[in-house]
């Protein structure tokens, strides 16, 4: 295990540099975007191409906002670029009339979020999303809407019921979520990133020499700072100890879900008589 | 007859059904049919000998009666032959032939004989399908498909052959030698021909038969 | 920003050299796979293949190259313009991008030591990455055949999709019984754990693995026998019918690196990488030696991209109920079991010797196929033993 | 009539019948190349010969001893007609034999192939064996017999139908036989050709290929042609043709028997006259002059470019529409349209109808009727003169119009008159809709004087004329081989006409430009439109059956008038 001579911290493609905005700019933010979200709602109504034009200014000015915010350097702006591109993507997602088109939306914010991972070293996370998202639930989402999609657009196609409740709690939901990261180690009890493993620095125990050490929510904040999670073993070990709950409750909800798709998706019998 | 015979009679068979052969293990595994497969690639790839032939060094050898290109024979006069009656264009399926025709040219002692000739003659070599049907249907035996089979153009309006080019065709297959074999060229066509006379002649009508 | 890039330099050329290499090696790589593929396809077919353009053809693939450069951009009026343009761009992305951590020569563990054959070294999820990538080249064929909206092109989507799915699953499983024994999901240290004897590779270790692999890598590059989204008597050209000239280039170029990378990673995961027996490990050793595992990957790679263009002769294309029952009833139970058993082995802390005898698991497999098989077929029989074809007919 | 068995099967013949209109009455052929049903009797050819018996009053029968021609003779109550016996095979065999001695069998250059009675015959009842052994008589052509016709000399069989026509029906015998036995041929005096002006129809006599048309010599095979039923629109006289054409150009025409109109004859004026339709001068393109919008002419579109394909007919129509309404509105009583007595009698209601379905007081009158001499009657006499009264066989009218009783009809029915337009004085109107389509200039003096300068000028023809050049409005029309209606002849016969072949260019038939006028929905179909009339105007009630038939139909009005050529 040779030493390296450069801090991993400093590492370019590792450390961001923080959100350098104040929360009014995060709620002003936020708030543009929810309105853009709830005028490109309105997209498919035939009436609101002026509504859907003006949304996705809205949205292009909030993206420039965010954009003047952060400092003008390559991995922010890199970053960022990927961020508005997912947020880009979502928006497509929910407000694209084809459902095939919403898929590639859809598509495409993952994998803008997983560049957003790959740029904080969250390699396994990166790539597990990339796998089981982008691979496995896109392609059968798109597989199932080639296969079974309609030739004429439904009206929930064209139109949304409530579109100011949907962006209404979209923008609590974004806004909740801003303001948790803008002030690190205030919402979370443990600013723990399990999913760093900090590959270019630590190359981790060879194999065989026992199980990494995972940690303990009893540590102290100093003591989980020197910490090193590391390793997938290590991811592995924690979610089925510390997280076996959420994991399998996780999955027995993902069941439920499947049973009931099954059932869903079943055709009613026909009437004897 | 079946039916007067009892059902279990020795003679009858009844249909026996087709049976698939039972499968082994090693069937089953998949694995040695395709190694098997493999090998088979690997001993043709190794050792087998191509059977192509390299076609512009090596010519075929066509057929003699291989139907091509056509050609417009000439008569012994070296007039075209052809008396533009329409029976290649009529018969022709892929409707590639065009004719005009026109009266002979009377004042001209070398045409004295003739009452009409084509005046254009045009194949589309393009759409053309080679069944030699024209060659059929010419009484005169004036349009033949010769074992010319590189036929090539760089333009499709090259490859709409005109009476001149159809008659050099006959000039050129004649100089080298590759007159088709299927019509007598030379001799007129079955309806000029010298009817049958003596012994070979059909009884005439009538006789033979009683009133 | 400038200071940091030099700074770092020392751990950045290298990887824009590999890069450099990848780009300039792989389309090229690409235009001759089909050369090869031509000319192997001819000798099998006892043919001689192409032979005009150069000495033995071998400008073939370069007048190729030039000449489908040129062709016409034909866009059918009927497609879905941008996502028509993005597809086979993105299936080429996807497939050169799968190559960022690969090790395409012996890579030294101290990787500032100049040049390693590796763009981006030392990711310990290496082979996660791979798979994550390689999963997305699927969009390439499913938005190019949705894109052309052609019927032919969305049988071809379609069924691409099913199979992706089908055969990541196998795929992914049949890695984990090798990542479980070597412990990483780093690529140089499953490659590292195959050095030493011929019986360290992982061949020996996992023999049903290395099959579901291969088969499955087949099938995820589309190649024969697996080619149902392409297969031309079904579907015209599947989801590249709409496409001609570099358009098409993109899809081409992006199967044959798909199949490059299936070999590399054969080669690096189940037959040792650069490793051979007797030769010393190349890893931080001298140039020359460096240069011997190399070509001794490469010599690997060359025959296992050998194997699968000779399966293209050898191998008729499956049916696609087939295909799905191979990945579903063959496949994926298999590398399950074999996985439980290198689990077992693992973590009872068993002799790793045990693992050799996954190998009887096809032929269980087999024996249990083969038995139900000839049951139906006695059932059949008996079936039809019983009901005599009506009006017999009789033959004298 | 009579009772008659011919091959044992019996039908009621008319006594006046001879053998073969009897057998033809029971469906069975009894070949024959002299016969003709318009020319004497010569029983020349002796390709008729049938066993002919006779029924004795007790039942009893009794046949003829030997073969009688069935051209000559005549039937009664109980005749017998074998056409099926061995003797009668025997003998149509020997005949074709010896017909086809000399002949040089030159099939695959005559133009008479595939409608030669000779092939026929042979085919049906001949022998395909020659036994000649001697060389065939070889006998030079005859260019020289008339302006019209070519004789293959060595393909004549002497019936001799040639002769008898220029004899009987034409009266100039010009025709005939010289030299005797197998040295017999057709010929001319030197110097006195065969031009008469109903020369054309010895080669539709001739059975065999020996008279050939000139005109139509080597042109086209007949197999290729595609026959129309039509109206020759030569005179008045309306002799029923068949148009022949193939792929939309016309070879010939041919007459068309018909008992009600001329019978089996056509002159050669009507016979060689269509040739205008494909002339290179027709008008084929609709074109619009000082169109409001400022463009200077439409119409060529499709010249600018092979590409290109703009149908300039809608903008045209929409603005005739348009400027006659506006026309009309204007001035009522100075609208003018001129029907022409070229149109048929579905394209003059048509127009009529349109115009007077905008405003009553519009004016519709009948253009220029083109007369050139006097009716032309024959036979003619030794010295030309035209024969006695009741003795007449063929007429060739002075009046070179088909229709314009229809026209004059139709007049009637919406302007309670027939004003000619040729009458009406010197710029009489503002607005005029001139409808022309004759094959020659046509523009009278007093017509073009009293249109003089109008503020608008609609031109429906299919040639350019003085009026045309300074046309408003040019409507590119068709010929009558491109028109399907309905024409009344001389003697109120009307007589349904079928297009043949599609108009040059963008130009269109007369009855399409008129149907999308009045606004009608559908296509111009003569026969629902004859239906409409029939029941709308009681002059034409004969013609509301629709389906007028081979022959025609003869309207009430003329009933009492008498028929056909002879008249």
């Amino acid at each position: 295990m040779n030493p390296l001579p450069i801090d991993p911290k400093n590492l370019p493609l590792v450390n961001g540099d923080e959100f350098q905005g104040n929360l009014s700019q995060i709620l002003l933010l936020v708030i543009l975007l929810g309105t853009a979200a709830y005028l490109l709602l309105q997209h498919g109504l035939v009436k609101s191409k002026m509504m859907a034009i003006a949304g996705a200014a809205l949205f292009g000015f909030a993206a420039l906002m965010a954009f003047m915010s952060i400092p003008m350097q390559l991995e922010p702006i890199v970053r960022m670029c990927f961020s508005i591109l997912a947020v880009a993507g979502a928006v497509a997602f929910v407000t694209a009339r084809e459902s095939v088109h919403a898929a590639l939306g859809f598509a495409t914010a993952v994998l803008s979020a997983c560049g957003v991972m790959f740029m904080q070293s969250a390699y396994f996370i990166a790539a597990a999303t990339m796998i089981v998202y982008a691979g496995a639930t896109i392609i059968i989402f798109l597989f199932v809407l080639m296969f079974a999609q309609k030739s004429q657009l439904q009206w929930y196609d064209v139109e949304l019921k409530n579109p100011l409740i949907a962006a209404g709690v979209a923008t609590c939901l974004l806004f909740a979520i801003a303001w948790s990261v803008s002030e690190p180690g205030e919402i979370l009890p443990v600013k723990l990133d399990l999913t760093r493993p900090y590959s270019l620095s630590v190359p981790g125990p060879a194999p065989g020499e026992g199980m990494p050490p995972v940690p303990d929510p009893t540590m102290s904040p100093s003591q989980l700072a020197e910490f090193t999670p590391a390793k997938t073993s290590g991811l592995g070990r924690s979610m089925f100890t510390d997280y076996l709950l959420a994991i399998e409750l996780a999955g027995t909800i993902l069941l439920v879900a499947t049973l009931g798709a099954i059932v869903l998706a079943q055709k009613p019998e026909r009437d004897p008589s | 007859m079946s039916e007067s015979k009892p059902a279990t009679s020795p003679k009858k068979k009844t249909v026996k059904w087709g049976q698939a052969p039972k499968l082994s293990v090693l069937d089953a595994l998949y694995l040695p049919a395709i190694a098997s497969g493999l090998a088979t690639a690997v001993r043709h790839a190794v050792s087998g000998k191509p059977t192509t032939r390299q076609y512009p060094e090596v010519e075929p050898e066509i057929p003699p009666n291989y139907r091509g290109v056509h050609r417009l024979n000439r008569d012994e006069a070296g007039r075209v032959k052809c008396v533009a009656c329409y029976m290649c264009q009529t018969a022709c399926p892929a409707n590639c032939i065009e004719i005009i025709a026109a009266p002979a040219p009377k004042d001209d002692p070398h045409w004295k004989d003739r009452d009409k000739f084509p005046a254009t003659f045009t194949i589309d070599e393009l759409r053309c399908i080679y069944c030699g049907m024209c060659e059929e249907a010419c009484p005169v035996d004036a349009i033949e498909l010769t074992s010319v089979y590189d036929l090539t153009g760089m333009t499709r309006q090259e490859m709409i052959f005109d009476k001149e080019k159809l008659l050099s065709v006959f000039d050129e297959t004649v100089k080298s030698g590759r007159d088709p074999v299927r019509t007598n060229r030379g001799k007129l066509g079955p309806a000029s021909e010298v009817a049958p006379t003596g012994k070979d002649a059909p009884p005439p009508p009538g006789r033979g038969k009683s009133g | 920003m400038i200071s940091r890039f030099i700074e770092y330099w020392p751990v950045l050329w290298p990887a824009l050299a590999a890069i450099a290499v990848i780009l300039a090696v792989v389309p090229f790589l690409g235009l001759y796979m089909t050369f090869i593929e031509r000319k192997v396809a001819a000798y099998v077919q006892d043919r001689v293949g192409p032979n005009r353009v150069g000495p033995f053809g071998l400008f073939q693939a370069v007048a190729d190259g030039i000449k489908i450069f040129l062709k016409e951009q034909l866009i059918p009026d009927h497609v879905y313009t941008a996502l028509y343009f993005i597809a086979p761009s993105f299936s080429l992305i996807t497939a050169m991008f799968a190559l960022v951590v690969m090790p395409f020569g012996p890579v030294a563990t101290d990787y500032k030591s100049g040049f390693r054959f590796m763009v981006a070294p030392g990711i310990d999820i290496g082979i996660l990455m791979m798979l994550a990538i390689s999963s997305l080249s699927a969009y390439g064929i499913i938005v190019g055949g949705w894109a052309s909206n052609n019927k032919y092109s969305i049988y071809g989507a379609i069924r691409s999709c099913a199979q992706f799915i089908s055969y990541e699953i196998p795929l992914g499983m049949s890695i984990l019984g090798v990542i479980a024994i070597t412990g990483s999901l780093n690529i140089e240290q499953i490659v590292k754990a195959q050095s030493g004897s011929l019986l360290d590779w992982n061949v020996f270790w996992q023999p049903v693995a290395m099959l579901v692999f291969f088969t499955s890598a087949l099938a995820e590059t589309n190649r024969l026998p697996f080619d149902l989204p392409e297969c031309e008597q079904e579907l015209v050209g599947g989801f590249h019918t709409e496409y001609s000239g570099i358009k098409f280039v993109l899809f081409f170029l992006a199967e044959y690196t798909h199949i490059v990378t299936v070999s590399f990673l054969t080669a690096l995961l189940f037959l040792g990488g650069w490793h051979f027996p007797g030769l010393p490990d190349p890893s931080g050793a001298s140039t020359l030696v460096l240069a011997l595992g190399l070509l001794v990957l490469l010599a690997k790679v060359s025959l296992v991209v050998m194997v699968i263009i000779l399966l293209r002769w050898a191998l008729p294309r499956f049916r696609f109920d087939q295909l799905m029952g191979l990945a579903w009833k063959g496949l994926i139970p298999l590398a399950l079991v074999n996985l439980v058993g290198v689990a077992i082995v693992l973590t009872l802390g068993l002799p790793k010797h045990l693992l050799i005898a996954t190998a009887v698991l096809p032929i269980l497999a087999a024996y249990y196929s083969a038995a139900k098989f000839n049951a139906s077929l006695e059932s059949d029989n008996t079936l039809r033993n019983g009901i005599q074809p009506q009006g017999a007919v009789s033959y004298e | 009539m009579v009772k008659v068995k011919v091959n044992d099967i019996e039908v009621d013949a008319d006594p006046k019948d001879n053998c073969i209109l009897a057998a033809r009455k029971a469906g069975v052929e009894i070949p024959h190349y002299c016969w003709h049903e318009s020319l004497s009797v010569v029983a020349s050819c002796r390709m008729c010969l049938v066993e002919v018996g006779e029924t004795k009053p007790d039942g009893t029968v009794a046949m003829g001893p030997k073969l009688v021609p069935g051209c000559q003779t005549p039937i009664k109550e109980g005749t017998i007609i074998r056409t099926d016996s061995a003797k009668v095979k025997t003998s149509q065999q020997m005949t074709l034999e010896l017909l086809l001695l000399n002949h040089p069998l030159d099939c695959s250059i005559c133009d008479q192939a595939g409608e030669c009675y000779l092939q026929d015959y042979t085919y049906k009842y001949g022998n395909a064996h020659s036994r000649l052994d001697e060389p065939k008589l070889q006998r030079e052509d005859k260019y020289h017999i008339g302006e019209q016709i070519a004789l293959f000399t060595d393909r004549c069989v002497m019936c001799t139908r040639c002769v008898r026509f220029t004899r009987e029906v034409s009266g100039t015998a010009e025709l005939q036989v010289v030299a005797r036995g197998s040295h017999e041929e057709i010929d001319v005096f030197p110097d006195t050709p065969c031009n008469n002006k109903l020369a054309g129809n010895v080669v539709d006599l001739c059975p065999v290929g020996a008279l050939c048309s000139k005109d139509f010599l080597y042109k086209k095979r007949v197999w290729w042609l595609k026959h129309a039923e039509s109206v020759c629109t030569g005179c008045s006289t309306g002799c029923s043709i068949h148009v022949d054409q193939n792929e939309n150009k016309v070879y010939r025409l041919r007459p068309r028997e018909n008992p009600q109109a001329q019978g089996h004859f056509m002159c050669d004026e009507g016979r060689f006259g269509f040739k205008y339709i494909h002339d290179d001068r027709r008008l084929k393109f609709p074109k619009l002059k000082n169109a409001a919008s400022g463009v200077a002419a439409t119409g060529t579109a499709s010249q600018t470019s092979d590409l290109s394909f703009a149908d300039p007919w809608p903008t045209v129509l929409g603005e005739v529409k348009k400027r006659i309404r506006q026309a009309i509105q204007n001035d009522p009583s100075g609208f003018v349209a001129v029907l022409s007595p070229l149109m048929t009698v579905e394209e003059a209601y048509l127009l009529a109808s349109y115009i007077k379905g905008i405003d009553p007081r519009t004016k519709l009158t009948l253009g220029p009727v083109p007369m050139v001499g006097s009716d032309d009657l024959y036979p003619k006499g030794p010295k030309g003169e035209p024969p006695a009264p009741g003795k007449v066989k063929f007429t060739i009218r002075a009046e070179k119009c088909p229709n314009r009783l229809g026209v004059e009809a139709v007049l009637r029915h919406f302007e309670r008159a027939v004003i000619h337009a040729d009458s009406l004085g010197k710029s009489s109107a503002s607005a005029w809709y001139v409808v022309g389509g004759y094959s020659a200039g046509w523009v009278t003096e007093s017509l073009d004087q009293a249109i003089g300068t109008p503020s608008l000028l609609i031109v429906q023809d299919i040639f350019p004329s003085p009026l045309s050049d300074r046309a408003d409005i040019v409507l590119a029309a068709g010929s009558f081989a491109e028109r399907e209606g309905t024409y009344v002849n001389h003697a109120g016969l009307a007589q349904a006409a079928h297009a043949s072949i599609r108009p040059p260019e963008e130009a269109r038939a007369d009855g399409r430009i008129l149907m999308e006028l009045a606004g009608r929905s559908g296509l111009f179909n003569a026969m629902a439109l004859r239906k409409e009339i029939g029941t709308n105007i009681a002059e034409f009630s004969a013609i509301a059956i629709g389906d007028l038939g081979e022959h025609g139909v003869r309207l009430a009005k003329y009933a009492n008038q008498t028929v056909g050529a002879r008249s």
